[in-house]
């Protein structure tokens, strides 16, 4: 196996409010990570995560607006409750949820996004490689077909 | 020619073909019999039900395959198919006979289907006759029957110690060639048996007009009566023998083109692109599917396009039962034909 | 059993008196094993009516079939029951245009259990007061404990009862423990992450792709399936590992709140595939994490349309 | 073992050669194509015949059944015009010059030409369905054709002007001696000089003589439906109106099942079918 796991970003659109932290994201992402913007984190399809996690992603993160600061009012929310379910309902099926987190990210922290992905990298490292549902071959840069 | 086949030297055959071939037989797999290659040491499962859950028509066009893989920069190569040589064997006539039925729709003059002749010229069929009669089929009543030898090689009838072969092709002859040949006691035990089974099939339905009253009767209340409590899903065509619909799809995760089975009993099977769709509802739809199998094929090579296999009666999950929508249409109003 | 013959009474009773323009019920099937849903217009009509323990489907299926503002007579179980709710709750047809006969339901027999102990040829199959079944088949007679042959479904029901029907017919029947329908997700979520997904796999791909658990499903009404899509395809179409599971993860994740656990899914399956053990995790998180229950109260909407912010979730900040 | 190199379903490789827009809404756009290999023009030519119609696939995204608008003659080149509806057709609509994309045909029968000769023509379209009837008349138009058929008729309805299909040729073609030609357009505008009226009144008005000669009909199957009993109510007998039919295709070999009428395929026995088989099979459009 390759020691660097595939990884899938979904991020708010919104959520990156240093425009250096958004720039980072944008332009100097690792290549392990594949990353897809969403206009929030609600826009977010339980098919999306599906795509990435057939695709080969080893580990998926969703990064949305903290409570009370969606953009479209309850995206987050929403989302955080279909998508904590879809984790757990994965997990009876065999992709482990520590493999799916969600993330909220306040504004006003600079530079928290590089080392959230850095511990959640990490963290999937040791979980090594996710095979039970990847049932399509992971693309160069990420599996997700978002 | 009618040769004599012991129970207990069939393995010995059996893997003597497999040097040749790849025998497909059909196995007890999970929960139900699938027709599945031969692996060492394995026996095929004849006792469970007579038929195989999915028939075997899938052997010859699978539930899926592709037809090209699109390489990068707009450019598309074909998919070859498999054409290793393959011997079937234990396949019931009614399943067989639908083989040849299917072998019109795909090798026309003028439009051959290539995965299907490649496959259909790499397969040896050695049938397996009923001499039990089975409760949802009604092969006799379609023109098909439990010894019927269209589409294969060989045919088996089981006679309790042996079975009695009948080669029926050249090809067949060969693969039985170190047999001995059966007595003529053991012949006519074996027609004996056949009669039997034959006449205990009974006949369903009324065949003789039938095309005329499904053709007189296109609009008629008998369609919403029939199709009432059906559910639209594809169990009875996916698991019909004569079943060849299908679908091309554009799969872009994995940059392949394929076909699909596909149902005519699905709302997409006829859905334009305007929104405009021939048969909106289920009534049509079962109309479809009906006047296809005993009004089209009629028409299209003087045969109904059903072998009677029942599997459509036994799995309906309403319990819809072609051959009860049958007697009905044997009611319809019908006017003589002028001709 | 209800009585047969208060059912009738009561459906002609609807019909006659113009409640409702038809009621739908079952009729016996052409072969034994299967009693069809069928629909009355007329009082003379009902006199085919029957009902049993082989009547396998949920009726609820039909409602979004019929035309939205016909008033309609249906029998219902509890499960059914609860589909119309749900259905109701989600303005497929307006609860005041259903006239509900409600039967307390003591399970539906699967006919593949039957067929396992007797062989495919079945030619009667006699219910008997004292929970036996006897089946006449070609191989002989059997006599079957009832309880044995019960759908897996209907043998953890928690609400056999009829929750919001218009009249009940029979005496109401104690109700179930959630704790049984509990075991069989605790029990799955126990094994090892690898047989999780063989077991999977193993019931996914064997999947042909004829949606008969999609159609029997009275929940699964939408115009157009997220497989049927063009642009963009969401899930592969075809019989690949992909798109096998991908169509079972998400047809089972899109009755996330709004299963009823009826296991009608199941019982059309022509390639017997167990799919309730994925919606059963589903309705039992619904139940463990927002303590909702399908359909109980119609009232009440399902968890994935309503936000609270202090869900009690993996995902915290 | 069969020669699996001529599958039917492989696409012949073509790329664009001119692409613009037909109608003033965009939602009509002609595509000219031209074959990636000499070889397949040839043997594309020699199986075309007017009213053919061929399966273009834009990979990753399907095909999609369209009635060929060129005739032979006119060129190494095969002309379609696709609306937009569906996804295959926005994606022929976002092609441009030298893109590539596959064809497959020419598929179905076409009209039946050799047994028009001699004969009175009346070609009724509408809308874009016109297409094919613009290939025949195109086609008989060559001086080696033209001799063979009688007096030409084109009846051409479209809902407004800007959606008339193939302008420049079709105002030529008013001042051609050896054809009439009667465009149509539903409602009044100004500066129309032609009829306003729909497609089966334009018809009425017109009279066309059904003395020795055959009508082509096609167009969407609202305007087919009144079309034809027009024609009949005219004198035109069942066997001398001609109708191109469409329905959704996939395989477009008789295959895949989908586009059956009764016993045939549209895709191999038709598309063209004269009323007089029509009336021979059921109503399933």
């Amino acid at each position: 196996m390759s020691e660097t796991p595939n990884l899938v970003l979904f991020q708010c659109q919104w959520c990156l409010f240093a425009p250096a932290d958004q720039e980072w994201v944008d332009t100097q992402l690792p290549e392990n990570i594949h990353h897809a913007k969403v206009p929030c984190t609600g826009r977010i399809n339980p098919l999306y995560l599906l795509n990435a996690v057939q695709g080969g992603a080893d580990g998926v993160m969703v990064s949305g607006c903290l409570p009370e600061q969606c953009h479209f009012k309850t995206g987050n929310i929403a989302a955080r409750r279909q998508l904590d379910e879809f984790s757990d309902y994965l997990d009876h099926i065999g992709y482990e949820q520590d493999r799916i987190r969600f993330l909220w990210l306040d504004l006003q922290d600079r530079g928290i996004i590089q080392k959230e992905l850095a511990a959640f990298e990490a963290q999937i490292t040791a979980l090594g490689p996710a095979r039970n549902l990847a049932t399509r071959a992971a693309q160069k840069a990420g599996g997700a077909n978002a | 020619m009618n040769l004599i086949l012991k129970k207990d030297e069939l393995n010995t055959l059996l893997t003597a073909w497999r040097q040749d071939y790849e025998v497909y037989a059909p196995q007890s797999l999970q929960k139900f019999t699938h027709f599945l290659p031969l692996q060492d040491g394995a026996e095929p499962a004849f006792n469970k039900a007579h038929n195989t859950r999915v028939p075997p028509k899938a052997l010859f066009l699978p539930t899926s395959e592709a037809l090209l893989k699109f390489t990068r920069f707009g450019g598309y190569e074909q998919v070859p198919t498999e054409t290793a040589p393959r011997l079937i064997f234990g396949i019931r006539p009614c399943d067989a006979h639908a083989v040849t039925m299917l072998d019109t729709v795909f090798e026309q003059e003028r439009y051959t289907d290539p995965h299907w002749q490649a496959r259909r010229e790499a397969t040896v069929t050695i049938g397996l006759g009923c001499h039990e009669p089975c409760q949802t089929g009604f092969c006799t009543t379609v023109g098909s029957g439990p010894f019927n030898h269209a589409g294969l090689d060989a045919i088996l009838t089981d006679l309790g110690e042996f079975y009695l072969v009948e080669t029926l092709t050249e090809q067949g002859g060969r693969l039985f060639s170190q047999l001995d040949a059966a007595s003529e006691m053991q012949a006519a035990q074996a027609y004996e048996l056949q009669q039997a089974a034959q006449a205990g099939m009974p006949i369903a339905f009324e065949t003789e007009g039938l095309k005329q009253k499904l053709d007189q009767n296109f609009v008629s209340p008998y369609w919403e009566e029939v199709s009432r409590s059906c559910l639209s899903c594809g169990v009875c065509t996916f698991l019909c023998p004569t079943c060849f619909c299908f679908d091309i799809v554009d799969e872009t995760q994995r940059n392949e083109r394929v076909r699909n089975w596909d149902s005519c009993m699905f709302r997409t099977y006829s859905l334009e692109a305007s929104g405009h769709n021939p048969r909106p509802s289920r009534v049509e739809r079962t109309r479809q599917r009906l006047s296809h199998k005993f009004t089209y094929w009629v028409d299209q090579i003087n045969q109904i396009g059903c072998t009677g296999c029942g599997r459509c009666v036994r799995y309906c999950p309403v319990g819809l039962d072609i051959r009860a929508m049958l007697r009905k249409a044997n009611q319809l109003p019908s006017e003589v034909a002028h001709a | 059993m209800p009585d047969l013959d208060a059912l009738k009474a009561e459906a002609k009773r609807v019909l006659d008196e113009g409640i409702v323009e038809i009621v739908i019920g079952f009729k016996a099937g052409d072969t034994p094993l299967h009693p069809q849903p069928a629909f009355f217009r007329s009082a003379a009509e009902v006199d085919q009516l029957v009902y049993g323990a082989l009547c396998q489907n949920n009726l609820a299926t039909y409602l979004t079939r019929q035309p939205k503002t016909q008033k309609i007579g249906m029998l219902v179980r509890g499960c059914e029951n609860r589909s119309i709710n749900a259905l109701a709750f989600e303005g497929q047809h307006a609860r005041e245009n259903l006239y509900l006969i409600g039967i307390p339901c003591e399970g539906i027999i699967d006919w593949r259990k039957i067929v396992e102990q007797t062989g495919e040829e079945v030619i009667s199959v006699v219910e008997q007061s004292d929970n036996t079944i006897l089946v006449e088949a070609m191989s002989g007679y059997y006599t079957l404990e009832k309880a044995s042959v019960l759908h897996e479904s209907c043998a953890r029901c928690i609400h056999p009862n009829p929750v919001s029907a218009d009249v009940v017919i029979g005496e109401p029947l104690p109700e179930g423990n959630p704790a049984m329908a509990r075991e069989k997700v605790e029990a799955f979520a126990g094994l090892p992450t690898q047989e999780r997904t063989a077991w999977f796999r193993q019931e996914a791909e064997r999947c042909i792709r004829c949606y008969a658990c999609r159609e029997a499903c009275p929940m699964c009404y939408c115009e157009e399936c997220f497989v049927d899509h063009i642009t963009p395809r969401w899930t592969e179409s075809g019989t690949t590992p992909a798109g096998m599971q991908g169509w079972h993860i998400v047809r089972a994740f899109h009755q996330t709140g709004r299963c009823t656990s009826c296991g009608a899914c199941e019982r059309a399956c022509p390639m017997d595939i167990k799919m309730t053990y994925l919606t059963e995790k589903l309705n039992d998180d619904m139940r463990q994490k927002y303590g909702f229950e399908v359909g109980m109260d119609p009232t009440v909407p399902p968890p994935f349309s309503t936000v609270t912010l202090d869900d009690k979730s993996r995902f915290v900040i | 073992m069969p020669d699996q190199a001529h599958s039917p379903y492989l696409p012949i490789p073509m790329h664009v050669l001119h692409a613009y827009y037909e109608s003033t809404d965009r939602s009509l756009k002609t595509l000219e194509l031209s074959f990636d290999n000499p070889q397949d023009a040839r043997d594309f030519f020699a199986a075309f015949n007017p009213g053919q119609f061929c399966l273009l696939s834009v990979f990753g995204k399907g095909e999609s059944a369209l009635g060929v608008a060129s005739a032979t003659w006119e060129g190494d080149f095969v002309r379609f015009t696709a609306q937009k509806m569906g996804s295959v057709t926005t994606a022929l609509h976002e092609l441009k010059p030298g893109d590539s994309l596959g064809m497959r045909g020419p598929l179905g029968n076409g009209f039946p030409l050799e047994d028009w000769k001699g004969k009175d023509l009346v070609i009724i379209g509408g809308g874009c369905a016109f297409s094919t009837l613009y290939a025949l008349t195109k086609h008989l138009h060559h001086p080696s054709n033209r001799g063979d058929y009688g007096k030409m008729t084109v009846i051409y309805g479209t809902r407004t002007s800007g959606l008339c299909m193939y302008k420049q040729d079709i105002a030529a073609w008013h001042q051609r001696d050896d054809m009439e030609v009667h465009q149509a357009i539903d409602v009044p505008e100004n500066d129309w000089l032609h009829h306003v009226g729909y497609v089966p009144d334009v018809v009425k008005e017109v009279k066309p003589s059904p003395v020795n000669s055959v009508a082509v009909v096609c167009g969407p199957p609202i305007m087919t439906k009144f079309t034809l009993p027009a024609l009949v109510e005219l004198g035109f007998s069942p066997e001398a109106i001609f109708t191109s039919l469409e329905k959704r295709m996939k395989c477009g070999i008789g295959k895949c099942g989908r586009c059956n009428l009764g016993p045939n395929y549209i895709c191999k026995d038709g598309p063209v079918f004269s009323l007089a088989e029509l009336n021979s099979l059921p109503a399933d459009l």
